[in-house]
């Protein structure tokens, strides 16, 4: 059962799965297949711009679509077949290119159930590619979950690994509200264990990566992988890290996150995202309403800085919080001293 | 004209009950919105009752509509339940959607009530999606969009033709062209006469027609849904209508000559013009549809006097329906 | 001096002075005249669906435009004036309109000055209605301002009151960075005093609406008026509220928050935002990372729901947060005990 | 054959250098990232650029132009400084855009070069923009918006047409039909053979020409630019070509059959009908553009070095061009 799968292929595999187990899964796309219309008469040329999406469409023609340029268009779509009772999965290549269709997120899907009075649900699954570090440039390496986790009615998904990018994914198609399903592009190449067989993992519950004593780092997606190797690097100097990776930004697992905190009395939160009404920030202030007397020193935010993300290696590589700044941080809250005044 | 060969007598009585029920629940909404009854923004679809009455004459409750901001009509059409809608615009926990979506959310997939929309152009990817779960599954069922004059300059509805054509899926886009985006006519807001013609850029048919004539729009809007139906792919279908209210109740309307409306309510009601064929040609008793009238108007005085009866949604509704943990 | 205006007609008035004083500014909207095409040979039947830009048609008939409902490209367009040295203000009717169009607004707009390495300037101006309270439903009453200020590039400005309304709004047409400007539609009959002649208030400088020394609350928009209410009905139980309104929140002043929480100790952020990513969790996340040693209790957020706005008076009378709940709040800011552990 | 009539001597050398330019610079990334010295994402213009250089050889410095992810050819054909774009697109200090852009946003202002753009139909709308500012100011410039035939059902473009016609704007839109998005072919993504079809539906002409062919592109791009700068509106232009590369560097391009480019490379070359076109008509002799060929392969190669040479961008400018503060 040590089975390892890259990330990208334990994204693949659950759809395949989830496309035999259950025939209303369907999947839509930009060049999810390729090759429709092309000379070479080769109708899955590329299997999605990464290849997450590879044997889908020679396995299940007629259930795999490949989609025009037309975001709003095949997003709703997604969500119509999703009210009429498919489970649609619809790649959203890059989550930059949210802006051309979010209004058939986060106005219709979203909000169906709720204002329909509980009389629809709308099943469907987009899946998104997000973050820096491909030397992308400003339009094709944004993080934008916290945008996606200010609406009601959305689920919003992050797996870090590859066993939770499956387990997740699985439990998104199976789920009756609307998902958006965030993929780190620089994590694909990630290889760890994976079960072959169908499994989920539940929505709202936190995983504890790494346990520690003396400092909290809450992260999500890649900056779960960067904080570990900070504790590595902390670890040597004798400060313990325990990391608590949420897995599912809304719904938030808050009480798995106040109950670290309430243990290590210090608080790091790392988000790819810009600094502003960020993950960071809603997780900052909820601790800081709800557990606020078991910190003993100020919390600590490691983000993106408040810009666009930068083309250039030099500083794009700046731009991305490193498992430097990440220990900084940590080595800072175990410096600050306990509350002044009070 | 095909009005025997084509309908039934049922589809006909069925379209009159259809008209006369939306023309006297919009026509109280007015009264009784005059009278501050009615919370929120309302859009009065009263004058284009011929498109939703047609178009859904040959739609069954498994087929599915998208509606807009004047959806009440749309609603009515596709048989969702009078009584439960009117609740519905007074806010009231009996109301289809519990009182939590108004009149500008109306809705019911049970009998293929997509949703009426507060977002001009949401519906028609809404409706591709329905065409393309028919077209997976192959159950021959039949999405429709409704959509105004103004929508079909929304770029949701343009991709949407094209992605319906190229997949060549079981739809019908109806834009109901009154000549007004809110206060802005068609003349200035496109420089094509016929909406219809943009359907030619995309590969699909586009059709003209006169939107207050019943059976014009259900002879068009049959022959387009049994095109989808066969898997021959989209039409576009554009039925030119007038509203005899303003854009939203409250509206001045000085943007418009009001001899438009008076001119339309005298010799363009589709009501009016449908009772004098269907008795002219003796098809239906004069006395029948009397009756039925009087019937509709008990339904919509009953429809107004539960909803006012009705309680409002009570606190433990605010946070159910909905994803909620904190 | 003591003339008294509504927030609308300040805003009205704040366009009117800069057509006349700056012929590059434009304004361009759906039905901001009103008319065009229709029978009535009208072409200024409305002035906008809430009456904002009422005259403006009438004085200036080539500076302003009435769109097709193409929010994709009207917004674009002004955005694409701007850049090529106009100064457009576009109206976006509701702010819950944004999902078709904005991709112009964080891609294009708000990337344009760092992308081109500083070689361009966006002097756009998108004035938007926000906000519920007038039974308009869930796609009409939308807050969403987190949204906004999460993105770099961008300007954020909620004005609370007829006088910052007008000073912002001209600010906002001078300045050189793409601007969101906010209006609650509940605030427009709100009146007050707003000085005939042109002025401008700073972007980044906070208004300290009320002074106090028990309990600081943050508040924007609509919510200052709320916390006003609350602070009166809190004077009278003897506890002393200091209001602090940001103004704009990307600018956001910090520093007078900090010192505001350093005097009185306790937080409050009312924000009517949905409570994830929002603005209160922003500003609460800040202050517990920089004057966390201030905190003499946790701090409370006070938001909307996490659900969308329901249409039904009696659920959306409790959806907006009221002065009751944000009285109830700070009272409890002044129960809670000083930090236990520490 | 109109071209001695319509083009000055001057606007064929033109032409024929920034086509050449672009093919250089294409050729020459296409080496250098196989070498792996260059970050990121790079879409090659190489097969187009008859397209580029055909449209804005009617194009002045203060006219604009909108670009698209494929835009290293737009951006020569506007007179952006091409030691500028190889630095940037290396990603170092002294590129156009200090190395914050890359190649998907190469920039100059100054030049009438709004930018490349990573957003499909982002441009459309810009461009309807420098339009309007151009009649509000009535200076006489003119925008033209680059878009794939992928790009043409995106209903930011679509709706910029509309907007453009109600409008009367001073601008093009140019569709460069290569037969692809992304892996995805044109019979495919759209039930249209010519693109240029959809302009009818939204009231502005729409025309067809050789993409390959500069005379061609050249003749009515003229005639549309005139058109708009003289007030008579937009146009929509659909040129037919073919891209050499792949769509981004590292496809693989099953999705075609590679005769596709070797035949046009053999044949449809638009630098080599170019260069028979001229000396054979005697208007330019060999020498010139052997002369020329030379020139330029030179300034390639020192873009190529000097940019190797060049720095990278240091910390502080991670958060400059920026409004900051925290
Ligand atoms: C995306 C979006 N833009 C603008 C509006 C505001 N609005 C509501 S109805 C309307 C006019 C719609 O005109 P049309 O499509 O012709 O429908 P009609 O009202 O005539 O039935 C507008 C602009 C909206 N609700 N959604
Ligand atoms: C809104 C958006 N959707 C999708 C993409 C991904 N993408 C980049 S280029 C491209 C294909 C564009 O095709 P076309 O417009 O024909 O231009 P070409 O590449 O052929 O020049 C796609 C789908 C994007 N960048 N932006
Ligand atoms: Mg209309
Ligand atoms: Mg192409």
């Amino acid at each position: 059962m040590a089975r390892k799968l890259s990330f990208l292929l334990a994204i693949n595999e659950a759809m395949h799965q989830e496309m035999a187990r259950d025939e209303s899964v369907i999947v839509l796309g930009e060049d999810i297949a390729g090759g429709a219309g092309g000379s070479a008469g080769n109708d899955e040329a590329w299997g999605g711009a990464l290849g997450a999406t590879q044997g889908l469409k020679t396995k299940y023609p007629n259930r795999v679509l490949d989609t025009p340029i037309s975001e709003s268009a095949f997003i709703g779509a997604a969500v119509g077949a999703a009210a009429a009772g498919m489970r649609p999965i619809a790649e959203l290549m890059f989550v930059d290119f949210m802006g051309v269709c979010f209004d058939q997120i986060y106005n219709q899907a979203a909000k169906f159930r709720y204002m329909f009075g509980g009389n629809a649900v709308t099943p469907v699954v987009i899946r998104t590619m997000y973050g820096a570090g491909l030397r992308a440039a400003s339009q094709h390496s944004q993080t934008l979950y916290p945008l996606f986790a200010h609406i009601p009615g959305l689920k919003v998904v992050i797996p870090s690994n590859p066993y939770d990018a499956k387990g997740l994914l699985i439990q998104a198609i199976r789920d009756n509200d609307p998902i958006v399903f965030f993929e780190h592009k620089a994590l694909y190449e990630l290889e760890g264990e994976v079960p072959e067989e169908s499994y989920t993992i539940p929505f709202g519950e936190a995983n504890i990566v790494r346990e520690g004593s003396d400092v909290t780092i809450v992260a999500v997606g890649r900056m779960v992988q960067q904080s570990l190797i900070a504790a590595e690097t902390l670890a040597a100097e004798g400060i313990s890290v325990e990391i608590v990776d949420p897995r599912t930004i809304s719904p938030l697992d808050e009480d798995t996150i106040y109950e670290s905190v309430e243990n290590t009395g210090r608080l790091v939160i790392v988000d790819e995202a810009h600094p502003r009404c960020s993950f960071a920030s809603d997780v900052g202030a909820l601790v800081a309403q709800n557990a606020f007397h078991a910190l003993t020193a100020p919390i600590r935010m490691v983000t993106a800085p408040h810009s666009p993300v930068p083309f250039s290696p030099s500083l794009e590589d700046l731009f991305v919080p490193s498992p430097e700044k990440i220990a900084a941080a940590v080595r800072g809250v175990m410096n600050a001293k306990a509350g002044a005044r009070r | 004209m095909t009005v025997t060969a084509e309908l039934t007598q049922e589809q006909l009585l069925r379209g009159y009950r259809t008209m006369r029920t939306i023309r006297e629940f919009e026509e109280r909404l007015h009264i009784e919105i005059a009278n501050a009854q009615i919370p929120g923004f309302v859009h009065l679809y009263a004058g284009e009752e011929a498109v939703a009455a047609g178009v859904c004459a040959s739609l069954a409750d498994t087929d599915w509509v998208s509606s807009t901001h004047r959806g009440h009509g749309h609603a009515i059409a596709k048989g969702c339940d009078v009584k439960g809608m009117m609740a519905e615009i007074y806010g009231r926990a009996t109301g289809l959607c519990k009182g939590k979506g108004g009149s500008m959310h109306i809705a019911d997939f049970r009998v293929g009530m997509l949703g009426a929309n507060g977002i001009v152009g949401g519906g028609p990817p809404l409706v591709c999606g329905v065409g393309l779960a028919s077209k997976v599954r192959g159950d021959g069922t039949v999405g429709v969009a409704f959509l105004g004059d103004g929508a079909s300059n929304q770029g949701t509805f343009l991709e949407s033709l094209n992605l319906s054509a190229i997949w060549k899926l079981p739809v019908v886009f109806v834009v109901e062209n009154n000549g007004y985006g809110e206060a802005t006519g068609q003349a200035y807001h496109q420089s094509v006469a016929d909406t219809a013609k943009r359907a030619d850029g995309f590969g699909l048919p586009g059709i003209t027609v006169d939107g207050n004539d019943f059976f014009a729009v259900a002879e068009a809007a049959a022959e387009a849904i049994a095109r989808a139906r066969d898997g021959h792919g989209p039409t576009l279908l554009e039925c030119k209508t007038t509203r005899f209210f303003g854009h939203f109740e409250g509206d001045t309307q000085t943007y418009r000559d009001l001899s438009e409306v008076t001119e339309a309510r005298a010799s363009r009601d589709c009501l009016v013009s449908f009772r004098a064929r269907v008795t002219r040609a003796g098809l239906i008793d004069a006395g029948v549809l009397d009756a039925m009238d009087a019937e509709i108007r008990q339904l919509i005085d009953e429809s107004v006097v539960e909803a006012l009866a009705a309680p409002f949604p009570d606190a433990s509704q605010l946070t159910t329906d909905v994803y909620i943990k904190y």
